[in-house]
């Protein structure tokens, strides 16, 4: 994005001075409502991921017109982040003058409120001093209720209708508990996007134990690992293996975290055949060494490649690429 | 005493039949293959890396081409991805115009595996039976969205064009050939001694492998599990069709040809209901807002592409490009198993098991 | 045996079919109004509003705009409007976003050049490009839903 | 040519003879040309495409046009080849194929040099090109020419037994080795012709013609999905078109030889078509058998070397041993034969 782009770009096409777009606004105050929740547990067993477009879903947002959040359906979220994006990506396509909303007071001071806790929140990623917070701080100042890595444990503040999956997902913690550590299990919660798909935290040094028992253990019975894909936030660095049960069709979402100056997370090529080359791909993109793991070596790039292209810190050879 | 040696032979990556930039590092012992190491990467253009500086109607562009030969089912899965985590409402027509093109683009593919495969065995003429077809699904897809592989057609929250008219007839018009042309191929290779002298129980694997090795797919179903995404964890509006799902018993070449070929007849089916329910009239483009920012979070995705499990793995920050954006890409996982097939074949059945896994390179690499 | 002869069979039914060869350099290929062929650019359409060059996901569009010449019109006049060929894909983003339609497909696709600079098509260029222009421009992402 | 034989040898005859060759010569270039050609023609029509169609009217000078090409190329020998064995590899494997179209009888007394052992020196000749197959394959230094050559040889060695045996039949039947004696002994209608009696040795006859000659379904040698190009991945130039020569020699020589083995050479069907003289019936003949090479080319897959190698050894040759048996049994219980 080449940077006069951006400045002009920036220039006429916002009047107003963008705050970093906080996602959900200032008022997140109401999670948006497990939207699938509902029906969900009228599901056949067989296939319980419902696709999203099912008509439970309330209230189609309206794009330009949402200034208010409605009762009780939270309009999607992105309906009323209407804030464009701070001065690093202005809107692709926002016009400047064509749909205005009125804004009232009360949202603009919301919103300069949270662009300051977004500002502050993105100094202490960089500053990486938050050891303790999770993926959620980094995505800015919004309320803790929100998506995976929720500080306040598995579902503090419970939505209204409980989620079929949610007795799953304790059941797993519990089991995993008794069975693999005490602490193996460092957070669980279910991830709102996806159907409320269970995801365990584990810890590094319980996690090839874990990954045997959530194999063969009856309840269990993952037998099919059909993602391996490695993320890295700021502050950690994280491997999330998607697992699927084919007879009952569950599919569960284990992360494995890590930090940054020399990540390693134990192989699982022992458990799951599969996750052979996609942790060499892994190793080779992101540098997370995986102990245990046969032949460890770079599957894309060339061997004598230097550094890891997928880190957010990788400076490329060449700029002008 | 004599003394031999092993040969040992790079195959690819500029071979006739690696489909596409793959290089097999093969130990030879005469005509049997004793070490194989397969080498990827020649094709690895970073998708991944690009895409976290590229909105997301940026990288759909990308997406046509990793799997170049399914472009379609590579737009949906992301669209599908971002519209899951934004909640958005795909209208009804928008819809059927995705299932339909998806449909098309699967025999389409499986029409491009079934030439190359065939030509891979020594049969010169299947290749150009099955491309002659193909020609035909290619120019409706010129007509429909202005490309014929690249396509570039659909958007977050439904599709960019609306059938131009007269398409979908055309469509059941090529539906209703597509029928018979598919028993001449029958005819032509399906019977031959020959062919069936060359693919019967090569490159056996059984289930439990499959799914040691993660395969997804005509390489999953080969060996007999019943397990097709469109069935299993329905998407888009497959659960409103009925067809069913070609499973092999053995999992050697031959069933991954058979359960291949009956996949064509299958989305034929799929096709003809769909044109039948097709709704006259109807928005292709949901409520989107303006500017595309899913909320901060990750989704994982997974629909059924010709070549098996394609999966698209969102973590958003809130803002308009992904934070990370990771594609499970069937071929790439598929093609781990041909190191443990290939050991003990001779050089002949190397390519028809590759030729069998059907990978494409633009996606093991992407 | 059988499976033999149903195969010389059917290749000696296809002896007689219809050929589907096209006579491409003779006589060219017309394609559909849809097909995303090389640019046509109108600069005194273009309000110089950086929306196409923001777009393209390959950023091979570059473009300056000059303040009006004449004085009581405000606005910008399009100076300098390149495309660089060798990296566009021809992925019809920058019509999609273009509110004025300066920028539209055409049909045409031949784009072979003898030397990589000839790719670097400029303004004049683009301007004289203007055979079979494609009619129908959806583009969807122009702010007001574009011109349906 | 045969007045020529029993005359001493002088000036004149010499002139003769090489007259002679050059024109069998010439007849043989004109129908590589347009056998090339026509078997384009031919698998394109099959495959929904038109052959080639733009160098010359109809495209017939397209092949005039890949020779020339072929000519003008540069002539890479690689760089640790075997240099001496490189270059005499095509040349041995083109003499061979010419040399053996000495024997082939056209008509009563259109024929070259009558043999008395005609089909044996055919035989002995094809036998050296296997040699000059593998000689390729080893001295182009290129593994994939070695794994083309090792198979080639094997192929064609194996191919050669039931060849021969499956004519024994035919011979056994004429009494005699000598082409032209074969053909005089099919007169009369088309069944007394040797495919009809001989069927079992007329299929293995086609069978093992079809290895012999390296096509599909048994182009294992220059399998293109596997060995690149096999044996001849690395001649290029004129050296390249010495092995295309050879091979459709090889086409003309195996064609023209099922004709009078198998299809009563210039008899025929019907005495009463006698009128129409015997040349236009070998010719007839000659092009529906080179017809059903081409058209066996477009059809079928490739087979695998070891089911090669069963097929040869473990399914044509016993039946090219039952042909025999029957054959006697035939000429000794129902008086087939001369």
């Amino acid at each position: 994005m080449s940077e006069e782009q951006k400045q002009n770009g920036a220039g006429p096409a916002e009047g107003e001075t963008k705050a970093e777009a906080a996602p959900e606004g200032a008022k997140a105050q109401v999670p948006p409502a497990k939207t699938e929740g509902a029906p969900q547990s009228g599901e056949a067993p067989q296939a319980p991921p419902q696709p999203a477009e099912a008509p439970q879903q309330p209230a189609a947002p309206q794009p330009g017109v949402e200034p208010k959040q409605t009762s009780g359906a939270a309009p999607q979220p992105a309906a009323e982040t209407q804030t464009a994006a701070g001065a690093s990506q202005p809107a692709a396509q926002q016009p400047a003058a064509a749909e205005k909303r009125p804004l009232t007071d009360e949202e603009k001071e919301a919103r300069r409120q949270a662009a300051l806790a977004a500002r502050a929140a993105k100094l202490a990623a960089q500053g990486g001093a938050a050891a303790g917070a999770a993926a959620g701080a980094a995505a800015g100042g919004r309320a803790a209720a929100r998506g995976a890595a929720a500080a306040g444990g598995e579902g503090s503040e419970e939505p209204p209708k409980p989620s079929p999956n949610q007795p799953k997902l304790d059941r797993a913690v519990q089991l995993l508990k008794e069975l693999v550590a005490e602490d193996a299990v460092e957070e669980a919660s279910l991830n709102p996007f996806n159907d409320d798909m269970p995801t365990l935290v584990i810890r590094g040094e319980h996690w090839p134990k874990a990954a045997e028992t959530l194999r063969d253990h009856p309840e269990f019975g993952f037998r099919y690992l059909r993602n391996v894909a490695g993320v890295d936030h700021e502050t950690h660095m994280e491997v999330v293996y998607h697992l699927l049960n084919m007879d009952s069709g569950d599919t569960y979402c284990v992360k494995v975290r890590t930090n940054r100056d020399n990540p390693s997370v134990p192989s699982v090529v022992s458990v799951w055949k599969t996750a052979d080359w996609q942790e060499r791909e892994i190793y080779d993109l992101l540098g997370i060494a995986f102990p245990g793991h046969p032949d460890l070596r770079r599957i894309m790039l060339p061997d004598d490649w230097v550094g890891h292209p997928l880190r957010k810190d990788y400076v490329p050879l060449d700029p002008e690429v | 005493m004599i003394r031999t040696e092993e040969l040992l032979l790079n195959v690819g990556p500029q071979h006739p039949s690696t489909h596409g930039v793959l290089r097999v590092v093969v130990k030879l012992d005469g005509e049997i293959i004793t070490h194989v190491e397969p080498v990827i990467g020649y094709l690895h253009r970073g998708t991944e890396k690009l895409a976290e500086s590229l909105n997301y109607t940026q990288i759909i562009p990308y997406t046509d081409r990793m799997d170049y030969l399914s472009a379609m089912t590579n737009n949906y899965v992301l669209c599908y991805a971002v519209e899951k985590m934004m909640g958005i409402e795909v209208p009804e027509r928008a819809e059927f115009l995705r299932l339909i093109v998806m449909e098309l683009q699967r025999i389409a593919s499986h029409l491009v595996w079934w030439g190359t495969y065939l030509l891979d065995i020594g049969a010169l003429s299947p290749f150009l039976f099955a491309f002659n077809d193909r020609e035909r699904i290619l120019q409706l897809f010129n007509e429909l969205c202005g490309a014929r592989l690249t396509y570039n057609y659909m958007r977050v929250g439904g599709v960019k064009w609306d059938a131009p008219e007269g398409w979908i007839d055309k469509v059941k018009a090529f539906v209703k050939d597509m029928k018979s042309r598919l028993d001449e191929y029958h005819n032509l290779v399906s019977g031959n001694e020959i062919f069936l002298a060359r693919v019967k129980g090569i490159g056996a694997y059984d289930a439990e492998t499959a799914i040691q090795y993660g395969l997804s797919g005509a390489n999953l179903r080969c060996t007999g599990v019943k397990w097709d995404l469109r069935k299993n964890e329905p998407y888009c509006i497959y659960d409103r069709f009925d067809f069913d799902i070609p499973v092999g018993q053995n999992g050697d070449c031959y069933d991954r040809y058979y359960v291949r070929t009956e996949e064509i007849r299958q989305s034929l089916r799929i096709l003809e209901q769909a044109l039948e329910q097709f709704p006259p009239e109807g928005e292709t483009m949901g409520k989107v807002p303006r500017a595309i920012r899913p909320p901060a979070g990750e989704v994982y995705v997974r629909i059924e592409s010709p070549r098996g499990e394609i999966g698209c793995y969102i973590v958003s920050k809130g803002k308009a490009e992904p934070y990370r954006l990771k594609f499970r890409r069937p071929s790439f996982v598929n093609l781990q198993i041909l190191p443990k097939l290939l050991v003990g074949e001779s050089m002949t059945n190397l390519v028809t098991i590759l030729g069998g896994i059907d990978i494409v390179l633009g996606e093991v690499d992407c | 045996m059988i499976g033999m002869m149903k195969g010389l069979g059917v290749t000696l039914k296809t002896l007689g079919t219809r050929k589907s060869t096209y006579k491409y350099p003779d006589e060219p290929i017309v394609m559909p109004d849809r097909f995303r062929g090389i640019q046509h650019f109108d600069p005194d359409k273009c309000i110089v509003c950086f929306q196409c060059a923001r777009i393209c996901p390959t950023q091979c569009i570059t473009m300056s705009g000059k303040p009006n010449p004449d004085p009581e019109k405000k606005g910008r006049v399009i100076d300098t409007y390149d495309i660089n060929f060798e990296i566009c894909i021809l992925c019809d983003l920058c019509t999609e976003v273009c509110p004025t339609e300066a920028i539209v497909m055409t049909n045409n696709f031949e784009l072979a050049a003898y030397s990589r600079d000839e790719l670097f098509k400029d303004r004049v260029w683009l301007q004289e490009n203007n055979t079979n222009v494609r009619k129908d421009n959806n583009n969807i992402g122009a702010p007001k839903g574009g011109a349906k | 040519m045969q007045w020529l034989w029993d005359q001493p040898l002088s000036w004149m005859n010499a002139a003769w003879f090489t007259l002679g060759a050059l024109c069998v010569l010439g007849i043989v270039i004109f129908f590589v040309t347009y056998a090339i050609y026509f078997e384009r023609k031919i698998i394109g029509w099959m495959q929904f495409r038109k052959g080639p169609n733009r160098v010359g009217p109809f495209g017939l000078l397209q092949t005039v046009a890949d020779v020339a090409k072929l000519l003008l190329k540069e002539d890479t020998i690689p760089a640790k080849a075997d240099k001496a064995l490189f270059i005499m590899a095509p040349a041995l494997a083109f003499i061979p194929s010419f040399a053996a179209l000495a024997i082939i009888p056209y008509g009563m007394n259109l024929q070259f040099a009558d043999v008395n052992v005609g089909f044996l020196y055919y035989v002995a000749l094809s036998g050296v090109t296997t040699i000059a197959i593998v000689t390729a394959g080893w001295a182009s230094n290129n593994k994939y020419a070695l794994l083309g050559g090792m198979r080639s040889a094997a192929q064609m060695i194996s191919y050669e037994v039931p060849l021969v045996i499956s004519v024994v039949g035919v011979a056994m039947m004429t009494g005699s080795l000598n082409l032209r004696e074969i053909v005089l002994a099919q007169e009369g209608y088309f069944w007394n012709w040797n495919f009809l009696p001989q069927i079992i040795g007329f299929v293995v006859f086609l069978v093992s013609a079809l290895a012999e000659l390296n096509r599909t379904p048994f182009d294992l040698p220059e399998a293109e999905s596997e060995l690149v190009a096999g044996y001849h991945t690395e001649y290029s130039g004129f050296r390249f078109a010495f092995f295309m020569l050879a091979e459709y020699v090889y086409l003309y020589a195996i064609a023209c030889l099922t004709t009078i083995l198998f299809l009563g050479g210039w008899n025929p069907p019907l005495p009463q078509l006698a009128f129409i003289p015997g040349i236009v019936w070998f010719i007839l003949k000659f092009l529906a058998v080179v017809f059903f090479v081409f058209w066996v080319r477009a059809t079928f897959p490739r087979l695998r070397v070891d089911q090669l190698m069963g097929l040869a050894w473990k399914a044509l040759l016993p039946l090219a041993m039952l042909n025999i048996f029957i054959t006697a049994a035939g000429i000794h219980w129902f008086g087939w034969g001369g």
